[in-house]
């Protein structure tokens, strides 16, 4: 607040940009973990954010799953809310008046369970005052083909972006399910079907036992992990998806801190999303927000761009350079 | 609504039984804004493991900024809890939820079994400062023996209402229930039961309230992730159909808001 | 130790069959984790366990990766130790005759870089003494299908399966990598290979990333994510894989107790494998027997088999029946 | 080779400055069989975060069973052990590692930096009692400044082997690099150097052995995750090629052995 001197301001530039969407910062909240933003209003100061991004809106409202619904594991919890929420009418008449008048970004988070369904939410949205973009959740099972998720499935996954960005008039980011064996292959058939930027990671698959009922611990036996545990698979994956594709890459998992939200950014994201910590910390995402301006201060950035993909490879050490006439073991 | 994240400073830490802690923290702003059979939610560690902040009704608070819980050790995190040492922080998260709805014109019945005596004790304080006289209003208390009662007795004497207890092995008051207890009370005319225990204790009560037409208001629990609204894990099936969510819409509900098993 | 009455022995049965092996306890130790055995011998008493498995095999010595190797993550670690190893030839004469010694089932793990390799080691260890069975180990590339890893193609696990089979005089394990969309699909392939029991999994595949040098903290970039963050992920694939085969399934993942161990004999495994843990705790593998027997004991099992697959699923409670008149939110 | 893993009572905690703590373990078993230079990993609480237990030289050991270690708080693992108290377990597992091979024939140099001066203490023990005299030894000290060395000098005197200081500082002794107090120094004819410091030390400290063709033995450090050979992280480039572990074949080295960035 304030120059140094004629020219030089000393507020750090922790501006991005995912395509034409420009974010104050780089620092999100993830969908299903951050309410419709509201919740949080006396906690932290909800006009720090770069973006929000709301809960999982279907075209129906979905009461989602009995519980228990969560329960937490080493560093990680399960989650199997059954994508409970009011549906996108309610939605764009209950919620979305009070996150317009945030005057922030508000993506909003959209799953169907065919590709009519994201068409149809998608044209709902479209001229709703206050949506700056929409994120597309391709984690759903997809119901007209066995339930296949359409997340898995290359061609599924172009086949929903292309829908979704027919009908959008806001930039379209597609959420990625790293529950696959080549996250490769599916982020460059969703930036081919037209997507303006990818996030990820979404949950991984999972499931918790009750050793004395001998039941599951979740009524829906299986969820979806989140949280620290699964920090380094999420960095493994933006790694690998920011180097085959030239859209933005939204870093997601198991972020806590300004330094996980870096690190992130290292390894390719342009911006990052804070989920689980925000159940820990309701502060948690304006804390990241901090912590990097702190950062760039520290490191004198000009800009916090500088960082995407700034990570360094070590020096190729082949295997070969080291012969083997005494292994240790 | 206010709420806080506090950096709580540990002032006390009582053990009243193998099982049965009670701690008192410096939490002056939490403590400053909570009613009772409301909750908060504790980190009990630095560390990552535990993940979850844990929620503990809030069991008195006083003038001076102090917030105390009463809580049993069941797991990794009440065991890392029942360990804290005067001096030692923690960061405390609250006041969370809807508490009781204090009626000041009809005679209370607080009931309570076990660990659901903890928010009693801030209730019982509550009730009697809005009533000139509480002399009618009946206090039952249930547990399983006489340790988990007793220790906490004298707290409640304090007030002047009228103490019934049952312990399952008889070594304090009725042998047996609470809810034989219960039945066998004259409950006041035109009064209002406020319940806090075990699932099952709310589910006869309730149900013997909703037999004899009595207002009843339960706290329940659930599994929860956030506490404020924001992971919707806490859910649990609504009479209505739907579900609720016990950390915005509850912990305490008209007996009635809820689907009891049958 | 004696009898409560005639015929009833209070030493409960913990006895589990893997094909035609039978380990006296379904308690393994998982490859990678134990060395070569000798490593614990002073700290607990190998004798009981259920079977030993070694430290992945190639045919040819390995030196490794540069350093570092691991990291510790949140309740995790990754690692990428880079296959080191000393080659089947001198495994079986400097440590085969003392692992044949111990007279505990000796499992071998092997790999190798093409279908051809796996074969040949196969070949040396057929007839060599103690060796009581083969795990393969599917998660390494294949370096003549352009390093796409075997175990991620259900045709490639499939031939890696039946090509070590054809050699194999003893049992054949096949271990699955977590790392793919839809693991059913490999393990049928690898059943129809003619695998006698399957394991899983190996670790998650993750990345660690070092602020301050803004570099991977592995000189490898990436690892292997193993250790308590990974066993929800664990549980679930064992669980899946178990409804789909009928031939015995090994669980791994962040088993650190018997608690542990036990959910995934409920969720179908017929034996577990101990990693990470043996880190933390050298007698980990050890104590997990002990509380597996002293389970059996408190709830009276005749036989620990009695446990296998006896997952209790909740009652089915669709969403339909919780109409949805007043949504809370 | 006897290891044990203890669970070990914390009889005492020594803070030396900001950051440096002196830990005293009652250990017996591992206190009994240890050899100077060899270390133990630490489970420091009793969560899975962190995961890992930590590596730690001796520093010390006492007839009476007593196993002190000195370390330097630098993040999450050594934050939670400098806040242990009187009376708190840890589970320490060790003896672990090939430890200094003393000669006590020939005179010893004996060389740490920083916290490499932690199993220092104990190898300058057994080095005076293998010795009838070990006035002709030589202790060299260095460390960025005298609030790191002052608090463990007391205990380096009253072995009765001649030392030198250094602080990057000057604020004792020399006032610069250990290394180039070294140089300076006249080490006795046909000594041997027994060395622990930070890697660009025990570079320069070998590489001026070597010139010399003085024997050299170094403690060096590495990742490690089960300190027992099992797990085959803690790897290092060997002098001869391939790799060697640091917790089986070291954390004591001929200088020789290893490969040296140049
Ligand atoms: C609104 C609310 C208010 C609460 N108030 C209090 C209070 O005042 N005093 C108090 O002692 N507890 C209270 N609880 C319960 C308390 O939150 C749990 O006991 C605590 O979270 C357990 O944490 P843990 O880490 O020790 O157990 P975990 O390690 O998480 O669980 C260990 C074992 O305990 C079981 N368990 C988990 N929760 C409970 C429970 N509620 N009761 C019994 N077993 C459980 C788990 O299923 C598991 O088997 C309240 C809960 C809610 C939702
Ligand atoms: C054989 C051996 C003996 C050792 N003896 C001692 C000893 O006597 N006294 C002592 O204080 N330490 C000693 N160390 C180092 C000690 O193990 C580490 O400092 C400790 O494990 C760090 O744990 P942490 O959880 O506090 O740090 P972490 O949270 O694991 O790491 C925090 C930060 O510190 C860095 N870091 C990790 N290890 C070191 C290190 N060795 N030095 C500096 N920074 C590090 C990490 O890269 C990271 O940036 C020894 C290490 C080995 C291998
Ligand atoms: C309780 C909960 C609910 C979630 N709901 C959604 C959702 O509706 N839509 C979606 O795309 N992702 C949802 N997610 C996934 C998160 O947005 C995020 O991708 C994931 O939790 C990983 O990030 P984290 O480790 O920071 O939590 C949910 C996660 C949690 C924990
Ligand atoms: C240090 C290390 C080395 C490993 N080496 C091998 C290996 O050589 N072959 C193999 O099949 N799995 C290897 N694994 C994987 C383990 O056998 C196991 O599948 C994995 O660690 C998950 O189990 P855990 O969580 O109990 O550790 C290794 C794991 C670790 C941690
Ligand atoms: S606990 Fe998160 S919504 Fe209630
Ligand atoms: S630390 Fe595991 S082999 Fe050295």
């Amino acid at each position: 607040m304030g120059e140094l001197s004629p020219g030089i301001n000393v507020l750090p530039d922790l501006r991005v940009n995912i395509g034409s969407l420009e974010l104050a910062n780089p620092v999100m909240t993830a969908s299903g973990t951050f309410g419709y933003a509201r919740e949080f209003e006396n906690l932290m100061n909800l006009h720090r954010l770069g973006a929000v991004i709301v809960k999982g809106i279907s075209l129906h409202p979905r009461a989602g799953n009995p519980p228990p619904r969560i329960v937490e594991t080493a560093c990680g919890m399960l989650n199997a809310i059954g994508l409970q929420n009011v549906g996108v009418d309610r939605f764009i008449t209950e919620k979305m008046p009070y996150l317009a008048a945030l005057h922030i970004p508000v993506i909003v988070n959209i799953l169907g369970d065919s590709l009519a369904e994201y068409e149809e939410i998608t044209a709902r949205l479209a001229g709703i005052a206050g949506v700056a973009g929409i994120e597309v959740n391709i984690s759903c099972p997809n119901v007209k083909k066995g339930g296949v998720a359409f997340g898995t499935d290359p061609a599924m996954a172009a086949a929903v972006t292309s829908a979704v960005k027919k009908k959008a008039d806001v930039p379209v980011m597609v959420k990625l399910s790293p529950n696959v064996s080549d996250i490769k292959v599916i982020a460059r058939a969703v930036e081919d079907g037209g997507a303006d930027s990818i996030s990820l990671i979404n949950t991984l698959i999972g499931m918790a036992i009750d050793l004395k009922t001998k039941q599951p611990v979740l009524a829906n036996v299986i969820g979806g992990l989140s949280g620290p545990a699964i920090k380094p698979v999420a960095l493994r994956l933006v790694y690998e998806v920011a180097k085959v594709v030239s859209i933005p890459v939204i870093g997601i998992g198991g972020i806590e801190s300004a330094e996980d939200a870096l690190e992130f950014m290292l390894a390719g994201a342009t911006a990052v999303q804070i989920g689980t910590a925000n159940f820990l910390n309701p502060r948690a995402s304006e804390d990241v927000v901090d912590g990097i301006a702190a950062y760039a201060v520290a490191e004198k950035l000009t800009s916090i761009r500088s960082l995407i993909g700034g990570l360094r490879l070590p020096a190729a050490r082949p295997q070969s350079l080291i012969p083997m006439k005494n292994p240790a073991k | 609504m206010s709420q806080y994240q506090e950096k709580a400073t540990v002032t006390r830490v009582e053990q009243f039984s193998e099982k049965n802690y009670r701690l008192t923290l410096d939490c002056p702003r939490i403590a400053g804004c909570a009613q009772p059979g409301q909750f908060v939610m504790l980190r009990v560690g630095p560390g990552k493991d535990p993940l979850l902040r844990r929620p503990f009704s809030i069991h008195q608070t006083r003038a001076d900024g102090r917030l105390q819980l009463y809580f049993k050790v069941v797991g990794r995190g009440t065991d890392i809890l029942a360990q804290k040492r005067p001096g030692e922080t923690l960061s405390v998260f609250g006041p969370l939820g809807r508490g009781y709805r204090l009626d000041a014109t009809s005679p209370s019945v607080i009931v309570g079994g076990g660990l659901g005596i903890a928010p009693l004790l801030f209730l019982v304080k509550e009730n009697c400062r809005l009533k000139n006289d509480c002399s009618k209003d009946l206090l039952v208390l249930g547990a399983r023996e006489k340790i988990e009662l007793e220790p906490l007795l004298a707290d409640f004497q304090a007030f002047g209402l009228t103490i019934h207890t049952a312990t399952d092995d008889g070594s304090l008051g009725h042998r047996g229930f609470i809810i034989e207890l219960m039945q066998s009370l004259p409950l006041p005319a035109g009064c209002t039961v406020y319940c806090c225990g075990p699932e099952a204790m709310m589910a006869v009560v309730s149900s013997l309230c909703r037999s004899r037409a009595i207002p009843c208001q339960v706290s329940v629990e659930s599994v929860m992730a956030c506490g404020m609204g924001a992971c919707l894990g806490c859910s649990r099936p609504a009479a209505n159909g739907g579900y609720t969510h016990v950390c915005l819409n509850g912990p305490v509900y008209d007996a009635e808001e809820l689907l009891w098993e049958s």
